[in-house]
């Protein structure tokens, strides 16, 4: 078992990810077993990758080895204010662990100053532009009004507590929105390549690397009568799934 | 003081880590004694405190008059230890949601309701990717890194891959579903969106080739409007959108840091 | 960003001050009883409408606060799901929570708990439909597709931070017929929420959801404040607007030089 | 009447086939066409290496791996062909360990189509794992301290493309492939302090967060995933050549097409079941 899991590595890698991405595209028609099957199988193995992942890139080397072999024993004291979250277990004492929650609220909300200052100071100061200056044409004093229009009418539709009766700011705040659902048309419009190429990472991935093995395999008279069965029982499955789908469609009508 | 700082080794460190653990241990059993009216000044409290480390290494300059050493605030010296001890105690926590996870595949597996063996499929696969990756780092034998290869790149990422790839097609669906002329916001959605679908192929951008690349013409040219909805309109709207949340997530962070906030979470007994 | 102090400079001192004040001086005068409005936002209306329709359909419902932490977005979104869940627990209609973070978990927990609690009816509460899922990213979101099918949900709410998975959600709860309403600060997210679901919050329409639902005069009056907080950053770009190009149309007008570099020197231009 | 309502209503699942078809068409067949309309961008990039003096050289700055190999390696080989052509000589700088490898395969391999020689006209500095911009202000004060030896292990000061390399004197230009926001970084350390141009070669994902960078000039010419690269192999001449970048460029047009086609089937049927005064299904509605 061991020799032939070092000898076919590879093979067994590839196969593995070929039988991932079928099982996830299955739910593309509809949510199955098969589907269910792998998504308990990629849960278990996050969770079981998170637990292996943390002790091996954060605690080991940040805490168990500086305290244990580095000598710096007060580390300990973290394992002592992590425990404090599972407090939250205990019916009587649960509100030590709101002593460790209020600590990591606060400390994120210490970092406001800073993040508003280092993501939108920025954006505030790019947003100060001349509308005319030395070497711009009227198009980009054009493109500047527009800018400051769009800016503008959009954050007017971002004020809540001022009672929209005042016309201006209601005609603002309807424009408001109408270019915030440009802006929004724009990302839909420029995000559609990126996930398309994800797809095609995928295609090539079964033909470039897949595809070679299933060739290999092929020759082997196991894997033809294989790949039969398996194709009898997927024409089997689908009648059972049929009769016992109009079945269940009746009851689950409620729409 | 650097003395009981350490570093120390051998008998004398087990006994400090010990000792840390004990303290600690009597620290969280006074805590329990602690009366329910004074609970909650407590948890305020420290929640200032905490909030006040990162608000004043941000906020007060080194130059300020009170810092006497060459112009250095000191909080800043401590930010690589209080980010590494967040992040430490932090991993303690990951346990709590594997705890559930085992509570409730546990409980479908002893009970073998419907579709248990899933649930015994959760326990199979995490067993397997924690027992190679702490064999492959524990045993000199190849075989715990080749399972662990397998479950890595075979399984988790393919999975991962795959299931990021969905949205290829669900954007497809999304897209013909969502995009009709029902009302003006839904129509300039889709013309902005179609645009730059069209400006950003070369296929796209042959429907207004005839017109000539340079002069006042050329910005009709699509992938000319492509690129101007996205750095023009697009950026405006998003920045407009941008200072409403900046404004609301310091707000947000104001009431949690000066325990303001109400909400069942906030206002609860302790 | 590059080039600049890591430290605060007088103008963040005044900028942030501004702000800060305002919220706060908001939210006191807000306590002391003033009657505050507050404009309608339709997204948040529909919540009700969502989970009234679960109950007649006598399905369940979803809640899925996407991959936020125990920050402020998390919190926001445990707001809206005390909401969702008070009045879930008043029809007797279930509320299933996935998670992806395992401390915002047990806040979860907390919040559903107490909501049903008080509703009068705590042996209503289910702790198995308040789960960890993953903390990896499309492990969740797969984890949440089975639910949205297996579960046949009827309402689906989407509501804290979404990275590429709000698209995965959103159709798949289409697929099943569910009534969806969504929101996210993620802008990034917010056309494929449009897209998907039947109502759609945008942007910091998130951050004043708890205003909104609780009407707590607190909460009220920071949303006032944070509309002055806006003003104020409106008022600053329409300065420094003024300031370059009156630095090109009258650059002798002895104020306009200073005002113009004390604006290039506390405002990286940054793009 | 029956078909235009049917065209508002197409189910899903008949979509996704008819996407996935789409998209494997060309990827299996291979159309030997390129796009024959270059965007402004990708010109600009063309120009910036091709206007590199001959003394200088070029860095090739990898930052991709086996995940995006399908839109950073067409963009690596294109951008390695025009280096091979001209005889202008490079280094490629991986960030990543599997990519390192890939690199340097695409390297070999395009060395022996255009019978050109490792260490004469291109070197292959290996995996490096960082901290970027410590790597990048370093190497531009001094080049030898920060690269001590190729990837094969040989001595930089051997090899001829790197033997009279001292700082970024000798730098001409550098081009960013990645996947991530790693562009910033060469921007502060490198091109804007010094002065040099930036071919930016982001996956489709990243580049529309680029457009502005490009408008104010700090990133020279980019080349937008593997459209880009398709589209750079056409400035090459290479526009009747069967290559996997045409392939997959003329994939994801063709996609972006069939999604505009369909937008206006769903309208056409949506205007006439509405002049018919049938309300549509479900009633959806944004906002």
């Amino acid at each position: 078992m061991v020799e032939w899991l070092a000898k076919n590595t590879t093979t067994i890698t590839i196969w593995a990810g070929a039988l991932s991405t079928f099982a996830i595209y299955s739910v593309l028609y509809a949510e199955n077993r098969f589907y269910r099957l792998f998504e308990h199988i990629f849960i278990g193995l996050s969770a079981g990758y998170g637990v292996y992942i943390t002790w091996s890139e954060v605690l080991r080397p940040k805490w168990w080895q500086p305290m244990v072999v580095g000598g710096k024993w007060y580390w300990a004291f973290a394992a002592v204010l992590g425990s404090m979250f599972y407090f939250m277990y205990s019916k009587k004492d649960a509100w030590i662990s709101r002593v460790i929650f209020g600590l990591f609220m606060g400390l994120a909300a210490g970092g406001m100053f800073r993040e508003f200052y280092e993501i939108y100071f920025p954006q505030m100061g790019a947003s100060m532009k001349p509308l005319m200056a030395n070497g711009m044409t009227i198009w980009d004093s054009v493109n500047v009004v527009i800018f400051y229009v769009i800016l503008f009418a959009s954050m007017s539709y971002f004020f809540f507590s001022f009672e929209h009766k005042n016309v201006a700011l209601a005609k603002s705040a309807a424009a408001g929105r109408w270019f915030l659902m440009i802006g929004f048309g724009a990302i839909f419009g420029a995000t559609v390549m990126g996930r398309m190429t994800l797809f095609i990472g995928r295609f090539n991935f079964l033909i470039n690397d897949w595809g070679p093995q299933v060739a290999i395999a092929w020759k082997s008279i196991w894997f033809k009568s294989f790949v039969a069965l398996l194709f009898l029982a997927a024409v089997m499955l689908i009648l059972i799934f049929k009769s016992h789908r109009k079945r269940k469609v009746s009851t689950l009508d409620g729409k | 003081m650097a003395k009981i700082l350490g570093p120390h080794h051998g008998w004398i460190l087990a006994a400090y880590i010990v000792g840390a653990m004990v303290s600690g241990a009597i620290f969280l059993a006074l805590l329990t004694t602690v009366p329910p009216r004074y609970r909650k000044p407590i948890v305020m409290v420290l929640t200032f405190l905490a909030g006040l480390f990162y608000s004043l290494e941000f906020l007060l300059p080194p130059e300020a008059w009170f810092f006497v050493k060459p112009n250095r605030n000191p909080l800043t010296d401590w930010r690589p230890f209080v980010g590494t001890l967040t992040q430490i105690v932090w991993s303690f926590a990951l346990l709590l949601g594997v705890w559930n996870l085992f509570q409730i595949h546990g409980k479908a597996v002893v009970k073998r309701g419907p579709g248990w063996y899933n649930s015994a499929a959760f326990f199979v696969a995490f067993a397997a990717i924690v027992f190679a990756g702490f064999a492959k780092d524990m045993s000199r034998s190849t075989a715990p890194a080749q399972l662990y290869t397998i479950l890595f790149k075979g399984f988790l990422t393919s999975l991962d891959a795959t299931m990021f790839s969905l949205i290829a097609f669900y954007i497809v669906s999304a897209a013909y579903r969502a995009f009709r002329v029902r009302s003006l916001e839904a129509a300039l959605m889709m013309s902005a969106a179609g645009i730059i679908m069209l400006a950003l192929v070369p296929v796209g951008a042959v429907v207004t080739n005839w017109l000539p690349n340079t002069g006042f013409l050329s910005i009709f040219r699509l992938e000319k409007i492509g690129y101007w909805l996205l750095i023009g309109p697009n950026m405006a709207a998003q920045r407009a959108i941008a200072f409403g949340v900046a404004v609301g997530g310091l707000a947000m962070s104001l009431r949690i840091w000066l325990s303001l906030e109400r909400g069942s979470f906030f206002d609860r007994q302790l | 960003m590059i080039g600049t102090t890591p430290y605060a400079n007088p103008a963040v001192w005044i900028v942030e001050g501004l702000l800060v004040f305002f919220i706060l001086y908001k939210i006191l005068s807000a306590r002391r009883g003033r009657e505050l409005f507050i404009r309608r936002i339709p997204g948040l209306s529909a919540l009700d409408e969502a989970v009234g329709r679960a109950t007649e359909m006598g399905r369940p419902m979803l809640y899925a606060p996407g991959l936020s932490g125990l920050d402020i977005v998390g919190l926001q979104s445990m707001a809206i799901l005390s909401h969702v869940v008070r009045h879930a627990a008043k029809y007797g209609t279930r509320v299933i929570v996935p998670l992806a973070d395992p401390v915002l978990y047990t806040v979860a927990e907390e919040v559903a708990k107490d909501a049903y609690a008080a509703e009068g009816v705590p042996e209503q509460f289910n702790p198995e439909d308040v789960r960890f899922l993953s903390d990896r990213q499309f492990a969740w979101a797969s984890g949440v597709v089975g639910i949205l099918h297996r579960e046949q949900v009827a309402s689906a709410f989407y509501f804290g931070y979404y990275y590429a998975e709000s698209l995965i959600l959103a159709e798949n709860g289409q697929m099943i017929g569910a009534i969806q309403v969504a929101g996210t600060p993620a802008t990034t997210q917010i056309p494929f929420f449009l897209a998907s679901c039947d109502y759609t919050i945008i942007g910091d329409e998130y951050y004043a959801a708890s205003a909104y639902l609780s009407r707590e005069p607190t909460l009220l009056g920071s949303l006032v404040g944070q509309d002055y907080g806006k003003l104020v950053i409106v008022g600053l770009i329409v300065l420094g607007a003024v300031g370059v190009t009156l630095k090109v149309l009258a650059p002798d007008l002895p104020f306009v030089a200073w005002l113009n570099d004390l604006f290039l020197k506390f405002f990286p231009r940054g793009l | 009447m029956g078909i235009l309502a049917r065209l508002q209503n197409i189910d899903r699942r008949i979509l996704y086939l008819l996407i996935a078809l789409v998209i494997a068409a060309p990827l299996l067949q291979r159309p030997r066409r390129h796009p024959h309309i270059i965007f402004s961008e990708v010109r600009n990039a063309y120009k910036t290496l091709d206007t590199v003096p001959k003394d200088k050289i070029v860095i090739l700055s990898a930052v991709w791996g086996p995940g995006t190999r399908a839109e950073n390696e067409p963009q690596t080989e294109a951008l390695m062909r025009h280096l091979f052509m001209r005889g202008t000589k490079f280094v490629v700088l991986s960030w990543d360990p599997l990519g390192s490898d890939l690199t340097y395969d695409d390297g070999l391999r395009i060395q022996r189509e255009m019978g050109k020689q490792y260490g004469r006209d291109w070197v292959h500095l290996g995996y490096n794992p960082g901290p970027m911009y410590t790597v990048i202000s370093g190497m531009a004060k001094g080049f030898h301290q920060v690269f001590k030896r190729d990837k094969l292990g040989t001595p930089l000061t051997k090899l001829p493309v790197t033997m009279g390399v001292k700082d970024y004197r000798q730098i001409g230009a550098v081009a960013e492939i990645t996947p991530s926001g790693t562009v910033w970084t060469w921007i502060a350390y490198f091109n804007t302090p010094y002065n040099k141009p930036l071919v930016y070669c982001p996956t489709a994902v990243m580049a529309a967060e680029a457009y502005p960078f490009l408008d104010s000039g700090q990133i020279s010419g980019m080349l937008n995933g593997v459209i880009g690269a398709a589209q750079y192999e056409t400035l090459l001449g290479m526009e009747d050549k069967r290559t996997y970048a045409a392939a997959a460029s003329w994939a994801l047009s063709s996609a972006h097409i069939f999604i505009i086609l369909l937008i206006i089937l769903g309208n056409l049927g949506y205007a006439f079941m509405k002049r018919k005064g049938t309300r549509e299904q479900g009633g959806r509605r944004i906002g």
